[in-house]
């Protein structure tokens, strides 16, 4: 599975961002926390985490999919939706479609969540990822049709869900819609439980804002990456309205496990296995007899508009 | 009122702090109301207001933000922001209104959901994330109103629902004009640009399709409580006739009305599709909505 | 309704126990709080509250139910249910039939729980009332099958239901009986919410134990009286164990609605009133349109045993 | 094992903290067991351990009391002594079965919910009250394994079951022996005489009726772990297979098994009853259970 990380040619693209690794020559990778060099072979191999201190570097959509898929069985869902402008909205002398064409241009991908079918060691399942490269994977209209129509196919081919989020906040540029994509998604993801799919949230560093205040946070399963800072309000905000140091660790995945807010952490180098594992249970319950066979949930689904 | 106000004058009159505020409503509205108090969890939030009574005939549940008209006040209900117990407390209440067939009425007036280290810790996300969850699939009639201040997933946590009306006066936005005009123009006190950018009015919003119904204020609301109280009384109460008469007929009433619900929110946004990208790589698209 | 109090002589028995209060010549009651004089008339009118510093007295079940009906609309349901003994318990030289001689002498009652269907200002509902001079209103197996009764007639008469509860803790005489009673009355109320019909609770001091870790505290609507006592372990077994000194007001009505824990606290006097209005509010709406007319709660009301 | 062992002799091999606990069965009898935390509101309790995984074939949510097996550990699991919050992630994972109609496997091992100040203030009652409600009405086979101590409401908020089975030298009982001397006798030592009194073991909670098998314990289960873990698994997995037998049709087999749990508790309770108060008040009754 290791080797997948590089195999794919369509999803390595370089990371980008405040936390991208420090790399001298091509050879060697700087980490930021505890300021080693580590050979960019083996910082490769290990998926991209710091192999002295566990230091979780941050990954473009596109190395998600390849760690989380067999190669070659991702097939994208909706690739051609991008943003539109419907506020026309400008600041600082910059439009949004100016914004969006940067981040396309520095991300490489068209917007910020990206989703698609594939197969986790021959399992078929869904899948979305965020792109925090793409304007910090905020939530824009984009994001939201893209994750509910992967959510009503998921329902239509009976497929598992898994997500990979990380997010920065709202998209101010599409304020209200923004918004209201937080209740969109979720809608969608009430109608995935009623047909008894599961789904998988994995939150990776950092997840903020409506995209923790929505469809991430109810999920049948919730892992996070080590050291991953998840949360509603960002700690600068907190800090500027209480007045308050805050608490070490903080908004930490492993603060969150303590606080009773997520299921388990999950290393790197272990969350596809964790994910096969998790599929393999629910597709087994899948088949057995307790199953409900019909009642108000299922009434639901089949409703005049489904 | 004057088409000509901006939407910054709007900001300003949405937070009046003499505006009619949700226990004004329930009082003038509301006939036999009982507060119910408590998440069964964890705490009483006193910035969120719930309970049950009758309106116009039939028994409700309400709930809705609890904001002061004077600082004493507004320090005792966190000036409108919940906390996690808060929005708990309201999931507690929809389902209450849900078991007993009770429509839901929401009343929508907060900066925002509480950002601070304890409601970090007992998971705002989640509260809030669970509520939109819940809305999503109850199966009673809801309309909600928003009276003030709709701020952000703390004003949402409550406010979906088979109809929102606002307040010509109300505005509704993904976070604060001050907030936004931090981010993008690293100055705060462009705030009023940032209003004006963000579409953050009554009529934007009716514009968008993301409100059903625009409550005009003749005068300012808080220049006429008792009066602007009845318009949304009037408003709320035509909206939930309609309601109901879809359910008449108990369950398959429901689905219909939920399908309808799903489908208004479906339909929210907008963006640009390329109907075939290996075709017109980059080629000029129609811009789209769902419907 | 404040003479009705005395009015109804098959429920007008004094109060027992530890908060009786001491009447000196049967004229005056001292309030064990406040130490003040209250004139017996003027305090059988208050409902036994203390008016200088509002202190509730406790109250037997008869005294409840008629603070909480109208007069002479009471009819109690299986009065002949008393206590058997399945462990042929003794303890200290005293067997567990003594005991329940001693307490059915000094009470007056035949268990721990009188219930019955009654009307409020004409409003018909079913009524279930603890009576705390009997064994603490420990909850045994009489006390549990009494209640489940009153819920089935409930269902089938389509009456809402009402309980006020005390209770000092388990009946230790019926070990495991007395035990699967929480899980009896809480399985019975499960078949009353499915039926949709409201169950309001009221909690009196003191409730503690089995009572409040089962069927009232699932309750639609949970009310207490002020100052009330209410818990799930004791006071000095928490002390005890805890070592800690407990906070100033634990574990009384008003800490508990502080936390979240009860609705609302209603002062005696306004009690009957409150539960009026409750009542009316479900009455109304079991008319309305958008009460469900069948689903899975429904269907499970129809299984075969019902 | 001699039938001559005191109920006493059993209460202290019930608690012998080398005898096999949950996570011990949970290592033996499930594959790919991923533990799941937290109960989205306050705090991930360690004296709760629960999770998915699969039992012989079949996916299944496992919930059960965490007791350690040394000084250290019981400090970092409260001696198996939930909190409110434990019982919340069992009310969660009881969902989280009932949806995907996975059946639940609960091993309780307490001496109780914990009584302490923060536990009051969480509501330790209806965190229970609200566990007992939900295994009610829950839609999936449930099967509750009590392997050493059942300390009162604190072990009957997971152990309410289509089946519940004990061990041998397991007990069960409404307070413990310690307790119930002291009230009673003002004397906690008094505890071996209580024990026997409050007929706390296997046999006798068989007897009466309440528990459905009794799994023996050939040697005491610290003794041979790995057996007693083994055939721990043989009874639930007979037991679980008789209910999916049931269960087989879906819906209407799944209301027949929660008709048969409810009749399960209804029937449980012993007392006098005068068929007609009336014409004897004071003659001779017999005693009856409801079945
Ligand atoms: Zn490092
Ligand atoms: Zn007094």
């Amino acid at each position: 599975m290791r080797e997948l990380f590089r195999r794919q040619p369509r999803f390595t693209v370089e990371p980008q961002g405040e936390d991208s690794p420090v790399v001298p020559d091509d050879l060697w990778v700087k980490c930021p926390r505890c300021r080693e060099l580590t050979y960019s072979r083996e910082f490769e191999r290990e998926l991209r985490v710091c192999p002295r201190c566990n230091h979780h570097f941050r990954l473009t959509a596109a190395q998600r999919i390849a760690m989380l898929t067999d190669p070659g069985s991702f097939v994208e869902w909706d690739a051609g939706l991008e943003a539109a402008d419907p506020l026309g909205f400008a600041a600082g002398g910059e439009s949004y479609p100016d914004k969006v064409a940067t981040a396309k241009r520095k991300s490489g991908a068209r917007e910020a969540l990206i989703t698609g079918s594939a197969r986790l060691d021959g399992r078929p399942f869904a899948l979305a990822v965020a792109e925090f490269g793409f304007m910090g994977a905020s939530m824009g209209s984009v994001f939201g049709e893209k994750l509910v129509r992967a959510i009503e196919r998921a329902i239509e081919q009976e497929l598992p869900l898994v997500t990979v989020s990380s997010s920065g906040g709202a998209r101010m540029q599409e304020s209200p819609f923004s918004l209201m994509q937080m209740a969109k998604t979720t809608a969608a993801l009430a109608r995935l439980g009623e047909a008894r799919l599961p789904h998988i949230a994995v939150l990776v560093d950092p997840c903020y804002g409506g995209v923790t205040a929505s469809y991430t946070t109810v999920a049948d399963v919730i892992i996070a990456e080590p050291g991953a800072m998840i949360g509603f309000a960002g700690p600068r905000v907190i800090e500027q309205i209480t007045r308050q140091k805050l608490p070490e660790g903080f908004q930490t995945a492993e603060f969150l496990l303590e606080h009773g807010m997520i299921d388990l952490i999950a290393p790197r180098r272990t969350l596809r296995a964790k994910i096969a594992t998790l599929l393999d249970h629910y597709a087994l319950a899948r088949r057995q007899p307790a199953r409900r066979t019909a009642g108000a949930a299922a009434s639901a689904q089949e409703a005049p508009d489904a | 009122m004057p088409e000509t106000l901006s939407a910054w004058e709007r900001v300003l009159l949405a937070r009046n702090p003499a505006r009619p505020h949700t226990q004004d409503y329930v009082a003038d509205l509301i006939s036999g109301f009982v507060e119910l108090h408590g998440d069964r969890r964890f705490g009483d939030d006193p910035a969120l207001l719930g309970g049950i009574g009758t309106f116009r005939g039939r028994a409700v549940v309400v709930v809705g933000h609890r904001k002061g008209s004077n600082t004493q006040e507004n320090l005792t209900h966190n000036f409108g922001m919940p906390r996690p117990e808060g929005y708990r407390k309201a999931l507690r209440l929809m389902q209450h209104a849900e078991k007993f067939g009770m429509p839901l009425i929401a009343f929508v007036d907060t900066p925002g959901a509480e950002p601070g280290i304890g409601s970090e810790e007992r998971g705002q996300a989640v509260a809030i994330a669970e509520n939109l969850l819940a809305l999503a699939s109850l199966r009673v009639p809801t309309v909600a109103v928003v009276i003030g201040e709709g701020g952000s997933g703390g004003a949402l946590a409550i406010s979906v629902a088979d109809r929102i009306l606002m307040l010509e006066n109300a505005i509704y936005a993904v976070a604060s004009p001050e907030a936004c005009a931090a981010i993008l123009w690293k100055d705060a006190t462009k705030a009023p640009e940032a209003a004006a950018t963000m579409r953050v009015t009554a009529a934007d919003l009716y514009g968008f399709g993301i409100v059903d119904e625009v409550i005009p204020e003749p005068v300012p609301a808080h220049e006429q409580p008792t009066q602007t109280i009845q318009r949304v009384g009037d408003a709320i109460e035509r909206h939930l006739s309609e309601l109901e008469a879809m359910v008449q007929d108990g369950d398959a009433g429901l689905d219909a009305l939920l399908a309808a619900r799903y489908q208004k929110y479906r339909r929210i946004g907008r963006w640009v599709e390329e109907t075939d990208p290996t075709r017109h790589p980059n080629g000029p698209v129609p811009s789209h909505t769902a419907d």
